[in-house]
């Protein structure tokens, strides 16, 4: 099976995502054996309050639930609530400062216990408690209480209008955890609570058996799930380690495993491995987007540390917008998708490029024209004075650049492919990879994490949980750029700063109406990536996984964790 | 017999008898035929073959090399890339000859740093009473480091500084270069202290010592001279360790930037695609092997052609 | 099982190292590693002294014969060819080109879980071991085998080998019990020293074949920053290193009855 | 100490001792020491041949290295010219060098195999001359004419020689610099047959024309004999005995003297006629000597005094010196009869010098 | 010593060659010698006159390659060595023929104890238990006057001093009761009085149990003490041959003259000076045309620059290989000879 057919069957199932319940595969729970799903990068946690990884999101959805999910459009769905507030439903306030989530009846945790809403009412007093570190503070920002109504009923309150309130207990990374475990976990204490770290008891299709730091997690179907027939496996092993190569060869080559998450590789390497034929890659596209993002800070390691990568010390080059766009427009999108995501991936000048209504109609960059951008370089002034190719500024410091990114071979495709290009331009590049556990690990500690950015430029792509991008582009307010006093944590990583940005974003907060959202996110969208290049969009990836052939009920979700509807995943008989 | 006419010969240095000794160790020879061979490859190679190793051609991108032809009439080929391309479209054949460059610089440079900083230990230990318990548990203490880490904190620490001192690429090579060194010279520092305490109790150091020779002296003209087999089978042995290491560090993702071809990154970068194209691993895996195992010979050979008992044969 | 083992630890109120990374005492992950570091690394290390010595001790005895060259060849090789490249050539023959039902398929992944309880059980732990334990066998045999041939090829020399023959004694006799008792000595200390690797793991091969074991620990804490793991790690190797140290200085002692330690 | 007025020391030895520590165990603690020389005084006179003879492990090479401070020494004192070199210092030593010179005994391994012969020759030269390359040189192939050997050989390895040519090369570089006394430490033990007496005769040959002073280091009493002036025996870190070659020959005083003249082979077997005095036993370990008597466990005349009290050295003789409780003055007064011809010879070769 | 017994070990030309890098070098030529039941053969010459390597070659000992035995006969009890199976020759060797080597420190293996060393050649040619090998085994120790045998048996090597070791490997050499007992510079290593120790007991076993020796030695004086009859060696080959009394009285060959004359004694008459024999010892290369003494030989004559002398009996048990041993065949006549 080429990528290809198996992209058209990805877009098959997209086809019939609302039918996902409905899937006529019914039977007894437990009856198809054991799961083995792989991930290239091993679960260190079970709780995704404390930890922001995807696979250790993606690993405790197996267990734990939020009140509603996404589903692989974009759409929400109801999960552990009976229905999706909303104003038309009178779930969602007329004046968007509250909404009223009602809980389905009869939900027990996988011990016995019933769900109540202090359920609910713990777990945002867990995610907000002083020292608590929480991962996901950003889910329940604004939030001002959470009202108990009754046992079923709860009531979250904002602390002004709210036109997106579906951030909190939506989506994989704001699950519902039980209050009696957790109970002594608040706050210090919450990293104490390892057996309930390891071992959360949830509302999910599965129950924690064994869990191995770093290396492997041992479900079983939870007996007290709420549908009969599910989840269709006895078991599931969730096995982590290794790179993206290895775990796509053991489900579509040797077939030793059923689901591989993340086969960022080269298009070619996939389809030789689907050439194995016992499983294919499944993808879809949402609005992860591959991009470029440009420091605006000087990253020399000249500088002290403290002012290095910081405000007080701008870019002597990469302020300038000129060289920004030059970048840009030097580079071939198209081709980079060919070689590194074939039809899992377009090119893209948007940092949102979905849902439709916040994506710009903007197409400027997608053709590459080195000649303009040589004149734009040529025009700001920025010559090659000395004949060694490369151009200097006014003061002589020659335009190099640091490349920097993770380690992933198609990741260093690209930074060849573009070096190759930017050296058309004039401008020198020195590429670095660093490894992905350390880049995006996040250590304050480390000079090499993609929020320190020592370097002139990174390449790494990001998403944002649901339908919604406020938050998102919230993330390039000026107070949000990550600084020594920050612990070097925020995500405004390239530092950018605009009083204008800021304002229409505090606009975007306060608005209603969708339409005019979707304006204004655009706007903003531009603001960052046409107007001023700071950020330089290269790709619109879909998401690809690879499972077995023998596997149903694979519906690849890009507005939530990937396992979301892993409680209808079951066996086919081919 | 005392004839005062009479001039000594020219020095027929016992090089030559080594050599002679060496000669008859055919593996050991065949070993150093490649090693020249694939030395003039690497140093010569792009003199004849001009071709930019980082060079995209992405209109060439995977083809195979130019023997497939012979069972495959059908494979992409051209004469322009004999041994094919990447999936970029870079040569093959240029990149195993810049890869090869840059791992060979490391192994010998590493190999070298490794065995002066060995054979300083091991001499001082050896040669120093005083020195020897201090210098030897530190050479235990270095043994039971774990290499990894310290490797990654001298990545973290001395990276930015090297780079700002010799710029991007002479700072990573330096930087490697260097934790190859530091973190393999104990074995050699163990043998030469070990020989040279033996040494110590030879009678000719006596008789120097009886002429009154300093120790300095001592250790360049009596103890270095013969310590140099030993030193030299390790140094044989760390320049084959020094390669391996440097591959193994690619594949950790420490090596060098991506678009600085080594041996065992070309290698690693293909073992994802080694089905499709065996011949992207063979060649660096041949070129890797086969210099790893000719200096090993040559490293044989050496010891034997060193070693006056099986000389003297 | 994890409840019971944290629970009492806490109710002790004893003090537990905690990782960074997982928020678990590090003793208890390093517990969790250490079986299957020392199945497959510990078994490769086995394997590779059983390989090393005969073909250490023939290459020795027959030394530049057709046996000796092969064997130097086929140890180099172990030595140079980079893991990373056996493990994946190994996989793509074992693992994905024979296929699934053959009896020699072989799985690509380890699994950590897996108990011996019983003969099949066990058959499946050998299966899943094979390749890991091959890989590093390779490498470890290439070193000690070139050790065992130089300590052999120093004690075929000795005067007492000329009078074990000139007692009659069979080569047999003489080469298997009066010149390989003699040789072992510095193998067996080298292999002992040689043992606290087996403890840090092997951290190319356990990535390669997903044996989630010390070396993997190792890599994936210091890639996290998680001290306390990295420390508590580093210094357990540093005190098996002391203590191998003094294991092969007894081992010397007991084997050679020249030393003795009073 | 001679009643030859008419030489003077040149070297002289009181109470020498030369102690190496013993390192055990795990901990490699020092356990005790190997007195490998335990109180040694002697006197070399100007122009004459010492014989310093015992079994192996008797501490005479030790001792022949301590002399000329190869080794720190434990105790004693050791002056050679008129000057006190016994707690020297290393590099005030160096200095001195040149007067004090040694012929080690394995000509193979005393020559460094990766220094061609005119090097090793020429280290001497190098270390304490400040002669031009070319005059180093010439004085290199003087000294190689000196010693037999052949000058084209000045570029090859010394393992290109036989071991008689090899123990020349060691006569040359000790002659280098024009030393006044040298130690020969068992010059001939490792020569064959043939070419001990080429070695021999060499040294004499050199004695008579460049008026050396020898401490001649061996444990073949023959020959000794025939090259000493005098003889001093050693037993376990001791000397037991020190006379005149010929009245020590004539007649041993010491019992171990004794026992050692008569064990050696004789190769005329119209002289091979006397009784054989066979020892029993095996010298004990110079760490653990017994006490006592030092040669008490093997001694055929042992008493219970020798197991309890150490013999002083006493001269018997005028120049006959013995540690044994059972030679003394009163025992030895006879006429010897061959110390007439005995003393005349040393004149004679006192006046040779 | 009764002239008309059997031998019970016949040589006759043996040649023995080392194939090395820069060719063969003839380190045995053609020597040929008879030994007799109870007699002591001495063998002298320097290092490299090839006594040791005639002795291992008779036995197989030699390392092949690079060692070869290119010719001859060694004939033993009915056997001719060089030409029976490797299992017969395990058996004679240890077991008709015992070995004594010239270095008790290295001649040992150092990790058995004394007694197992002993046993093994006793439970292979004897078939004994283990038993009835520990008790033979503490018999021999007695034999060799280590005193304490019972004891001592569990002693490793190392706790033994030099002579003591030297007794343990004549030891080990008559477990089996040997024929002919080979000994190779045995007291070479040892100090003249642990020397005269093992000289005095090699007599006394001599008496006691009756074998012949073969005795090789570069010391005169050791042969003259102990032997019966006296092989000379040169590079090679064999020069003289005589019964010990007229060697010394009456030695033909010029290097046996000045090796006599060139050793002083510790009693007799002290010579001035030493007689030399000039020049070095011969190295070994090609089979040998001429005489291998004559470069240093004092007595050289125009003859000795065209052939090899052969061994011109002198007298009846006194052979020496020199054109001058026998004076009543005309030089002339000699060249008739050689071929």
């Amino acid at each position: 099976m080429t990528i290809k057919t198996a992209l058209m069957g990805a877009v098959a199932s997209l086809a019939f995502a609302p039918m996902a319940f409905a899937d006529g595969h019914e039977g007894e729970r437990g009856r198809d054996g054991e799961l083995r799903i792989i991930y290239w990068q091993a679960v260190s946690i079970l709780n995704p309050y404390l930890s922001s990884g995807t696979k250790d999101i993606d690993a405790s959805a197996l267990v734990i639930e939020p009140l509603g999910r996404y589903d692989s459009s974009g759409n929400p769905v109801p999960y552990l609530a009976t229905e999706i507030p909303t104003v038309a439903n009178g779930g969602v306030s007329e004046d968007l400062t509250s909404i009223t989530w009602t809980l389905q009846e009869g939900l027990v945790w996988s011990d016995g216990t019933p769900v109540t809403s202090r359920d609910v009412q713990f777990t945002w007093e867990y995610c907000t408690a002083e020292g608590g570190g929480c991962a996901q503070a950003a889910k329940f920002e604004g939030v001002t209480s959470v009202d108990i109504v009754d046992d079923l009923t709860v009531t979250v309150n904002f602390d002004g209008p709210t036109p997106n309130p579906y951030q909190p207990f939506m989506g994989g990374q704001s699950p519902i955890i039980q209050a009696a475990q957790f109970a002594d976990c608040l706050g210090p204490r919450a990293p104490e609570c390892t057996d309930a770290n390891f071992a959360p008891i949830g509302t999910g299709p599965f129950v924690v058996t064994d869990f191995r730091v770093n290396d492997v997690v041992s479900f079983a179907a939870n007996e007290n799930y709420r549908v009969a027939s599910q989840p269709a496996f006895a078991t599931v092993v969730f096995k982590g380690g290794g790179d993206a190569t290895a775990a796509g060869r053991a489900v579509m080559e040797t077939g030793e495993f059923d689901y591989a998450w993340n086969m960022q590789l080269a298009p070619d390497v996939i389809a030789g491995m689907a050439e194995g034929g016992v499983g294919s890659p499944v993808s879809a596209f949402g609005a992860l987007v591959e991009r470029i993002e440009v420091n605006l800070t000087d990253p020399s390691p000249d500088l002290d540390e403290g002012i290095r990568s910081t405000a007080e010390a701008p870019h002597p080059f990469l302020t300038d917008p000129a060289v920004r766009e030059a970048m840009s427009i030097a580079i071939d999108r198209e081709l980079l998708v060919e070689i590194g995501y074939g039809q899992a991936g377009r090119p893209t000048c948007n940092l949102v490029p979905a849902p439709a209504i916040y994506a710009s109609d903007n197409t400027g960059c997608l053709t590459q024209d080195i000649d303009r951008a040589n004149a734009l370089l040529d025009e700001a002034g920025y010559m090659d004075t000395d004949g060694d190719g490369v151009r200097e500024m006014a003061d002589g410091t020659p335009l190099s650049i640091l490349y920097q990114t993770s380690t992933n071979a198609v990741r260093q495709d690209f930074q060849a492919l573009i070096k190759e290009w930017w050296s058309e331009i004039g401008i020198e590049t020195e590429l670095r990879n660093i490894d992905a556990g350390v880049f995006f690990g996040g250590d304050p500690g480390s000079p090499d994490t993609f929020q320190r950015f020592y370097a002139d430029v990174e390449m790494y792509a990001n998403v944002f949980d649901g339908t919604d991008p406020q938050s998102y582009l919230g993330a390039y307010l000026c107070d949000k750029a990550p600084r020594p006093d920050t612990q070097w944590q925020g995500e405004n990583i390239n530092r950018f700063c605009d009083p204008a940005y800021d304002a229409l974003w505090q606009e975007l907060t306060s608005t209603g109406d969708l339409d005019e959202r979707g304006r204004i996110g655009a706007a903003l969208n531009d603001m960052l990536t046409k107007d001023s290049n700071v950020i330089i969009p290269l790709v619109d990836r879909g998401r690809v996984s690879a499972h077995a052939n023998s596997l149903g009920g694979i519906e690849l979700n890009v507005w939530d964790s990937e396992l979301w509807n892993i409680a209808g995943w079951h066996r086919i008989s081919e | 017999m005392t004839d005062a006419t009479q001039q000594p010969d020219r020095v027929r240095s016992q090089w030559w008898d080594i050599w002679d000794q060496f000669k008859t160790h055919r593996g050991a020879v065949i070993g150093l035929g490649f090693l020249i061979f694939i030395t003039l490859f690497v140093l010569l190679g792009p003199l004849l073959w001009q071709v930019d190793p980082g060079k995209l051609d992405i209109r060439n991108k995977d083809m195979r090399p130019i023997y497939t032809i012979l069972w495959d009439s059908e494979a992409k080929v051209s004469w322009a890339k004999p041994l094919g391309s990447d999936n970029l479209g870079r040569d093959i054949l240029a990149n195993l000859m810049q890869g090869g460059r840059i791992s060979m610089a490391v192994g010998w440079t590493a190999m070298l740093l490794s065995v002066i900083l060995g054979t300083l230990i091991g001499v001082l230990a050896g040669y120093f009473k005083r020195l020897d318990g201090l210098l030897m548990r530190f050479t235990d203490l270095v043994l039971a480091l774990p290499l990894l880490p310290l490797l990654l904190v001298m990545m973290l620490l001395f990276r930015d500084s090297l780079r700002a001192t010799f710029g991007p690429e002479n700072g990573i090579f330096i930087l490697i270069v260097v934790a190859i060194g530091i973190t393999s010279w104990m074995q050699t520092a163990r043998i030469v202290r070990g020989d040279v305490l033996a040494l110590k109790e030879r009678e000719f150091v006596l008789a120097a010592r009886s002429i009154g020779t300093p120790s300095r002296r001592m250790i360049t003209r009596h103890i270095l001279p013969n310590v140099l087999s030993p030193i030299m089978v390790s140094a044989t042995l760390g320049l084959a360790t020094a390669i391996i290491t440097e591959s193994a560090l690619s594949f950790l993702g420490l090596g060098f930037p991506s678009d600085f071809p080594t041996w065992g990154k070309i290698l690693f970068d293909s073992v994802d695609r080694m089905t499709n194209y065996p011949e992207r691993v063979i060649w660096p895996g041949l070129c890797i092997s086969l210099t790893v195992l000719a200096v090993n010979y040559i490293g044989d050979g050496l010891r034997d052609a060193l070693d006056p008992r099986i000389r003297g044969q | 099982m994890i409840d019971a083992m944290f629970g009492t630890n806490f109710a002790d109120g004893a003090q537990r190292i905690i990782s960074f990374q997982s928020r678990s005492p590090v003793f208890d992950i390093i517990a969790e590693r250490m079986p299957q570091t020392l199945w497959v690394v510990g078994m490769s290390y086995v394997v590779g002294v059983l390989i090393a010595l005969p073909i250490g001790i023939i290459s020795a005895y027959k030394q530049y014969s057709i046996f000796d060259q092969i064997g130097t060849l086929i140890s180099m090789i172990g030595f140079s060819v980079p893991t990373f490249f056996t493990g994946v050539l190994l996989i793509v023959i074992f693992s994905t080109m024979v296929p699934l039902d053959s009896i020699f398929w072989l799985p690509s992944i380890y699994d950590t879980t897996h108990e011996v309880t019983d003969w099949e059980s066990f058959k499946f732990q050998m299966r899943q071991m094979a390749m890991p334990v091959f890989v590093l066998a390779l490498f470890n045999a290439a070193q000690i085998s070139r050790y065992m041939r130089a300590s052999m090829l120093d004690n075929l020399g000795q005067d007492y080998v000329r009078t074990a023959r000139a007692k009659g004694m069979t080569e047999k006799i003489v080469v298997l019990k009066h010149v390989l008792r003699n040789s072992m000595i510095p193998v067996i200390t080298v292999i002992a020293l040689g043992v606290p690797q087996v403890f840090g793991g092997a951290i190319i091969t356990e990535q390669v074949f997903k044996v989630n074991g010390l070396g993997q620990l190792l890599i994936t804490a210091i890639q996290g920053s998680d001290i306390p793991m990295v420390m508590t790690l580093t210094f357990m190797f540093a005190i098996l290193i002391v203590l191998f140290n003094l294991i092969a200085d007894v081992l010397y002692g007991v084997l050679d009855p020249r030393i003795r330690y009073d | 100490m001679l009643d030859d007025t008419n030489a003077k020391p040149l070297v002289s030895v009181r109470d020498l001792k030369m102690h190496f520590p013993i390192h055990a165990g795990l901990l490699r603690r020092r356990v005790g020491e190997v007195k490998a020389v335990d109180g040694v005084s002697f006197d070399v006179m100007e122009g004459e041949t010492l014989g310093l003879v015992g079994e192996s492990g008797c501490g005479k090479s030790t001792c022949g290295r301590a002399v000329l401070r190869l080794y720190d020494i434990t105790a004693g004192e050791i002056s050679i010219d008129g000057v006190e070199i016994g707690q020297m210092d290393q590099s005030r030593l160096r200095s001195k060098r040149p007067t004090m010179q040694m012929v080690f005994q394995d000509p193979q391994a005393s020559l460094n195999p990766r220094m061609p012969v005119r090097d090793i020759i020429q280290e001497p030269l190098d270390e304490h001359t400040n002669l031009s390359l070319s005059e180093k040189r010439e004085k290199v192939l003087e000294l190689m004419d000196a010693v037999g050997l052949n000058r084209k050989f000045a570029t090859r390895f010394p393992h290109a020689f036989s071991g008689g040519q090899r123990q020349r090369i060691g006569i040359a570089r000790a002659l280098a610099l024009n030393p006044k006394f040298i130690v020969c430490d068992e010059p001939i033990a490792a020569l064959d047959v043939s070419i001990q007496a080429q070695v021999v005769n060499l040294l004499e040959d050199l004695q008579e024309k460049l008026g050396l002073t020898y401490l001649f280091i061996s444990h073949d009493l023959s020959m000794v004999r025939h090259i000493a002036t005098r003889v001093a025996v050693m037993y376990l870190g001791r000397i037991v005995e020190l006379a005149p070659r010929e009245a020590l020959y004539a007649e041993p005083l010491h019992p171990y003297t004794k026992a050692l003249l008569s064990a050696v082979p004789e190769p005329n077997p119209a002289l091979a006629q006397k009784q054989r005095v066979v020892l029993t036993g095996d010298v004990p370990s110079p760490s653990n000597p017994p006490k006592g008597c030092n040669f008490c466990t093997r001694c055929p005349v042992v008493q219970d005094i020798c197991r309890t009290d150490d013999p002083e050295t006493r001269e018997v003789q005028p120049g006959r010196f013995v540690a044994c409780h059972f030679v003394t003055p009163e025992t030895t007064t006879t006429a010897d009869p061959t110390a007439g011809p005995r003393s005349q010879e040393l004149n004679q070769q006192g006046e040779e010098t | 010593m009764p002239d008309g017994a059997l031998p019970v070990l016949d040589v006759k030309d043996l040649k023995t060659v080392f194939k090395t890098r820069g060719g063969e070098v003839h380190a045995v030529n053609d020597v040929s010698f008879s030994l007799k039941p109870g007699e002591l053969l001495g063998v002298v010459g320097e290092s490299g006159s090839g006594k040791s390597v005639t002795m291992m070659s008779l036995i197989g000992l030699l390392p092949s390659p690079p060692a070869e035995v290119r010719n001859g006969t060694v004939m033993f009890d009915g056997d001719d060595l060089l030409n029976v199976d490797a299992a017969r020759m395990r058996d004679i060797r240890g077991g008709d023929i015992g070995f004594v080597f010239q270095d008790p420190m290295t001649s040992l293996n150092p990790v058995f104890t004394v007694g197992m060393q002993i046993a093994e050649p006793l439970r292979k040619h004897m078939g004994m238990n283990k038993k009835a090998a520990r008790a033979r085994a503490v018999e021999l120790l007695e034999l060799v006057g280590i005193p304490d045998a019972e004891r001592r048996l569990d002693d490793y090597p190392h706790q033994f001093s030099g002579g003591m070791r030297q007794r343990v490997m004549i030891a080990i050499a008559l477990a089996c009761d040997p024929k002919v007992l080979i000994a190779d510079e045995p007291t070479t290593a040892l100090d003249v009085t642990i020397q005269a120790q093992i000289l005095e007991l090699m007599k006394e076993l001599r008496t006691k149990l009756g074998m012949a020796v073969i005795w090789i030695t570069h010391d005169l004086g050791v042969i003259a003490g102990i032997a019966d009859r006296v092989i000379v060696m040169y590079g090679g080959q064999i020069v003289e041959h005589a019964p010990v009394a007229d060697l010394f009285a009456d030695p033909q060959h010029p290097y046996t003259q000045a090796l006599l004359t060139t050793i002083p004694s510790v009693s007799g008459e002290r010579s001035k000076r030493l007689t030399i024999i000039e020049g070095q010892p011969p190295i070994l290369g090609a089979a040998p045309t001429l005489c291998p003494f004559r470069d240093r030989c004092n007595k050289r004559v125009e003859i000795c620059e065209r052939m090899m002398p052969q061994r011109y009996p002198v007298s009846g048990q006194h052979d020496a290989a020199c054109f001058h041993a026998d004076p009543g065949i005309p030089k002339e006549k000699a060249v008739g000879h050689a071929g």
